[in-house]
């Protein structure tokens, strides 16, 4: 069985310079079929709706069609003032809520110019790393749900559980946390946070493992991801993807080791890019290994952090916060590494109202979605659910 | 975050960006505006909106820009002067260490921006964005229609004089 | 009731006992629709997964609506949605439930003053019968809700209509943390 | 090959000792003129499908996948949620059938029914332990392989009469699915069948009988005998629509596939069906490669281990415990293995498994000609 798969239609393996795009003939009695894909579809992570162009099981065509979830969160930015922004950041991308405050406020704190104590760093680095794994896992759990295998899945939430429970532990909230706010975060750690965070790590580890093994090392898992979807480097950076996407096309590219925001660059960790000796570079495989050594690398960051914290009694992580959030005339374009790329605020502050003029959110979903179309042209259907859970999208900040 | 670490690194941002505005400025001395030098997002504006997509492609192509990295394009609503506008931040990924933002301006009734769907690819879905919002269109954009409101929606949602419809297919859009 | 829908006006011990042995099956095997709009969909799923197991209650999930008893509109319905969200409604067979999970679907939730792509509750498109509150709610509630909707499906019988069966369990004000927790003993128990 | 091979005396269980003891009485019982025998003999099994789809199909699927996935599965209905696949059928009974409008009909109701009587036909010729048998056809194997693709013409009636697109590709992917494997499968138990020079389901069981217990299993009868049995259980796992090979109904890409559309009592139809044909080709390779309803112990000196567990009632349990074995495995693929693609599935039959079988094909005939 190793050779499995090995001679594979070439002809249909797409690259998008298109050298190799399957070309279906038209003869007599062939016909087009439009086949419609979600948006309540088991494999479109949502609300995502696909309209494919089949002829057969070959996708000629699939364009997508968003904002079945348009929440207008950027109408409400400029309806409500700053700090109350935060919660409708939190439904943005609501795998990593964490992380989306965290670009957030990494925006307007920019914006206000103010100092934040060096422990709160250390916190948001904390919790926005925790979620980031958790994150990670659901992206890797259904991404196992699209390929036929459910126990992964499973698997994935099972130990997702544990840091929910401990960013519930934190902040008081199981998925929306409203933790880290502009110029502190909530509350403080509770007592033995770090204690049973490294329980956590600890516990972790072998199962992380034990993931690779029944998921990423499949054979069958390899077989149906290697060389499909292939993006090379270029158009990635030219469709403007990043994230966990552009690292899987080889682009050594990470916000927190470009921009070295908050306490990143104390830190010692490895952005992570396919070798090119596992999978194909920028295959969804590779997309997906990045993923995977992610999570390695934030038990690492986490770690780290919890060495490096300062410890200090009593202390009140909100006193940094300003009494009255109004930052003068000016704009900003703050971003930070979130668990599927680059989450983006433009922020235009008036200088008069508490309420933000603009504030554009730039979500890595929507940007990563976008290559969509030429990612399926020619592809089987199977090959373009395997493409979408690739693509890790979530669909609230496709949206927003 | 180090106070004066960051704003080294920003003094050193704004120095980058005034570097790669200088060339620009020289290849088109009259469609573009002088810089904007803020800390936090130095911007030059296209004067000559027609000649954006020119400027686009002079961005993304001169070996010393290679701003290949369209990190976000918003559009704006700027009801006093009675302009929309659309603010892309621009960056070079894997070849300079450089990131400008530029802004490009249109009327506020049946405004035109050249479309740059064409030189960044990113640039499509965000440009069905901002016409979906604001209702500018984008020239020569490949397939512009609404994206995230229905087809058949009314209004620009995110102008400043946006009224919500009364009702959508029979269903009541106001609380 | 669906097929059973027949118009019977005394009901004797007969009746009855029927009617408690269908719905029992009914109340026992409710397959939901997966149907996940938005946050709420991930807390489903949480609850599908190991940790809270809605399997033990005979409850998993379809992805077709032909073959669900259960909608659970977990999540914002936008107004692009909404005819989505009635069509899938109506191929659903008979006898059919709808939970509406989270605020948003409740009410517009968070969304309800100034968004103006968000139906302010899903209850103006088609009917609900059990709302569960929460942004969103945590598992326990989604189970609670779950129990609620075996509850209604206990109060009805052959010949009155859902509404009555809804007044009926107005009356009969059980508190789902309870119905829980006395599963668990009698689990403990046996 | 004769009847004789038994031994009456280490019966447990006094009953009739000759072969297909209890099927023969029964067809010859007629009561007012009736043949009610036959009816019950052709009943029998039914029940036995219902049976074991409630219990071990169903409800045993879900406890051990639950337990796979450190789950507890179905607790609440029921002790243990024993009760979980009964209440399940009793509100599938209630639901309302949906036919919808621009459905074919015809296709659409009679779909199901194909479907189940393609695999319920099968049983007919299924030996449940020595002493019965529906028929003993000396072409039973043929039959029973022949009457099971029955089910290709019952899944396209349900995929096209659906007129539903998710149904369509499925019942299409089915087809090729099924109709492709049928040619490594069939291959391979033809070369059981050399082995045994015979096409009767009760003598392939007869031959393999012995007091050694399972050395007189075919498996182990000949060096390559494990070739044909690999790519017959792999061809099977096709043939019945499971993982890693159940792209038709592909819950992620599909949605449920070709029975998308089905509600009600005809969605359980057919899952009655998949859970039959499940069992059916389980005991199939059992009856083929691992001796069917004999024992597999040895007799072992003076502990007559071989001797003590064969009879009639034996039989029965040993044939149903080696399909449920094999039942037990595919459950376990299905929960562990991704999917294949269909192209992938393709090049697995094609390519791997049909040219293999001929291998064994080949092998098996040099076996059994020159050095048997």
């Amino acid at each position: 069985m190793q050779e499995l798969g090995k001679a594979e239609h070439t002809s249909i393996r797409v690259t998008p310079q298109g050298e190799n795009r399957v070309i279906v003939e038209k003869d007599l009695s062939s016909e087009e079929m439009i086949l419609n894909m979600g948006p309540q579809h088991p494999s479109t992570h949502g609300v995502l709706r696909l309209e494919c162009k089949t002829d057969g099981e070959v996708v000629i065509e699939a364009e997508p069609y968003l904002g079945y979830l348009h929440r207008c969160f950027e109408k409400h930015a400029e309806m409500v003032d700053y700090p109350g922004i935060v919660p409708f950041v939190d439904r943005m991308d609501y795998l990593a809520s964490m992380n989306n405050d965290f670009a957030y406020c990494i925006a307007v704190e920019k914006l206000l110019d103010i100092e934040i104590p060096r422990r709160v760093e250390f916190m948001r680095v904390i919790v926005s790393e925790i979620n980031r794994i958790a994150s990670h896992l659901v992206a890797i759990g259904t991404y196992a749900i699209d390929l036929g295998a459910f126990t992964p899945f499973l698997f994935c939430f099972r130990d997702r559980e544990h840091m929910l429970n401990l960013l519930e532990w934190t902040s008081g909230a199981r998925m929306l946390y409203n933790y880290i706010l502009i110029g502190g975060v909530a509350y403080d750690f509770p007592k033995d946070f770090a204690r049973r965070t490294l329980e956590f790590v600890k516990y972790f580890r072998p199962k992380a493992l034990e993931l690779q093994k029944l998921l990423t090392e499949n054979e069958i898992f390899v077989k149906r991801t290697k060389g499909v979807g292939m993006m090379p480097a270029d158009v990635a950076i030219n469709y403007g993807w990043s994230g966990p996407m552009l690292r899987g096309s080889g682009v050594e590219w990470d916000l927190r080791r470009v921009d070295g925001y908050s306490v990143y660059p104390e830190l010692d960790f490895k952005v992570c890019v396919p070798d090119g000796k596992f999978s194909d570079i920028g295959d969804s495989l590779s997309r997906h290994v990045v993923r995977a050594l992610e999570i390695e690398e934030s038990l690492n960051i986490i770690e780290q952090c919890l060495d490096k914290m300062p410890e200090e009694e009593g202390f009140d992580p909100r006193s940094a916060i300003p009494k009255r959030i109004r930052p003068k005339a000016g704009e900003v374009y703050g971003r930070a590494e979130n668990p599927r790329g680059e989450l983006g605020f433009y922020i235009i502050s008036d200088g008069k109202s508490t309420k933000p003029l603009r504030c554009k959110a730039r979500s890595s979903c929507f940007v990563n979605l976008s290559a969509m179309k030429e990612l399926s042209l020619g592809q089987l259907i199977p090959d373009l659910v395997a493409i979408i859970g690739s693509i890790d999208i979530v669909l609230g900040e496709v949206d927003r | 975050m180090g106070e004066s670490q960051e704003s080294v690194s920003r003094s050193q941002e704004v120095e980058a960006a005034l570097a790669l505005w200088e060339i620009v400025h020289a290849a088109f001395p009259d469609a573009v505006s002088a810089l904007d030098e803020n800390p936090f997002m130095p911007f030059f504006e296209v004067q000559q909106t027609e000649r954006w997509r020119e400027i686009a492609l002079f961005l993304r192509d001169d070996p010393k820009l290679r701003c290949n990295y369209m990190a976000c394009l918003s559009g704006v609503d700027y009801p006093e002067e009675g302009k929309l506008g659309i603010v892309c931040n621009l960056e070079s990924v894997g070849v300079h260490a450089h990131k400008i933002a530029v802004k490009v301006y249109c009327d506020r009734e049946d405004g035109v921006i050249p479309s740059v769907a064409r030189v960044w690819k990113t640039a499509d879905w965000h440009e069905r964005e901002a016409f979906d919002m604001y209702g500018m269109t984008f020239s020569g954009h490949p397939d512009l229609r609404r994206i995230l409101c229905p087809e058949d929606w009314t209004g620009y949602p995110l102008r400043k004089d946006y009224v919500v419809q009364e009702s959508y297919h029979g269903i009541k859009v106001p609380n | 009731m669906g097929l059973l829908d027949a118009k019977i006006s005394n009901h004797n011990v007969l009746v009855t006992s029927v009617d408690n042995v269908l719905n029992w099956a009914r109340l026992s095997s409710l397959w939901p629709m997966g149907f996940g709009l938005a946050c709420c969909a991930i807390e489903m799923m949480a609850t599908n997964a190991s940790n809270y197991d809605l399997e033990r209650f005979g409850i998993f999930p379809r992805s077709s609506p032909r073959q669900s008893d259960l909608m659970i509109v977990a999540g914002t319905v936008t107004m692009k949605m909404a005819e989505r969200v009635i069509r899938l409604y109506e191929q659903m067979p008979e006898p059919r439930y709808v939970l509406s999970m989270g605020s948003c679907s409740n009410c517009g939730g968070p969304y309800w003053k100034h968004g103006y792509h968000v139906l302010k509750g899903v209850d103006r498109i088609i009917p609900v019968d059990v709302y569960v509150p929460g942004c969103p709610p945590r598992p326990e509630a989604l189970i609670g809700g779950l129990m609620k909707v075996q509850e209604l499906i206990r109060m009805e019988q052959i010949g009155i209509s859902r509404v009555e069966a809804l007044k009926k369990l107005e009356e009969k004000n059980i508190d789902p943390g309870q119905l829980i927790e006395d599963a668990r003993k009698g689990a403990m128990a046996s | 090959m004769s009847t004789g091979a038994f031994l009456p005396n280490s019966f447990p269980i006094v009953m009739s000792t000759s072969l297909n003891a209890w099927s023969d009485a029964l067809s010859e019982y007629f009561l007012f003129g009736l043949p009610v025998g036959l009816v019950i003999l052709a009943a029998l099994p039914l029940v036995f499908i219902a049976l074991y789809a409630l219990t071990y199909g169903v409800y045993g699927e879900r406890k051990i996948s639950a337990f796979m996935q450190d789950r507890l599965g179905p607790m609440e209905v029921g002790k243990w949620g024993i009760l979980q696949t009964l209440a399940d059928i009793l509100k599938l009974l209630q639901k309302e059938d949906i036919v919808n409008k621009s459905a074919d009909k015809f296709l659409f109701v009679i779909g199901p029914g194909v479907l189940f009587v393609g695999s319920f036909l099968a049983f007919a010729v299924l030996p449940f332990g020595p002493a019965f048998i529906g028929a003993d056809l000396n072409v039973g194997l043929f039959y029973a392989i022949g009457i099971v693709a029955l089910e290709v013409v019952g899944i396209l009636a349900a995929g096209w009469g659906s007129n539903n697109k998710w149904a369509l590709y499925g019942a299409i992917r089915s087809v090729a699915q099924i109709v492709s494997y049928e040619i490594p499968a069939a291959i391979a138990i033809l070369c059981g069948v050399m082995m045994a020079g015979t096409l009767s389901m009760q003598q392939f069981n007869i031959l393999q009988q012995g007091e050694y217990g399972f050395l007189h299993f075919f498996l182990f009868q000949n060096p390559i005998a494990w070739l044909p049995f690999l790519i017959y259980f792999i061809a099977s796992l096709a043939e019945t629509n499971r993982a890693p090979f159940d792209i038709p109904e592909a819950e992620s890409e599909l949605v449920a596939g070709y029975f998308t559309e089905y509600s009600g009592m005809k969605f359980a139809v057919i899952f009655l069906a998949e859970y039959a044909s499940m069992f059916m080709v389980s005991a199939i390779i059992s009856i083929v490669f691992l001796g069917g309803w004999n024992s597999p112990f040895p007799n072992i000196g003076p502990l007559l281990l071989n001797d003590w567990t064969t009879g009639p009632v034996w039989g029965a349990f040993w044939i149903i415990m080696k399909g449920f074995f094999f039942i037990f495995i595919q459950m376990w693929l299905r929960w562990t293995l991704p999917r294949l693609r269909v192209d992938q599935l393709m090049h697995v039959c094609w390519k791997v498994l049909t040219p293999f079988a001929f291998v064994a094909f080949v092998l098996t005939a040099i076996w059994e000609i020159y050095v048997k």
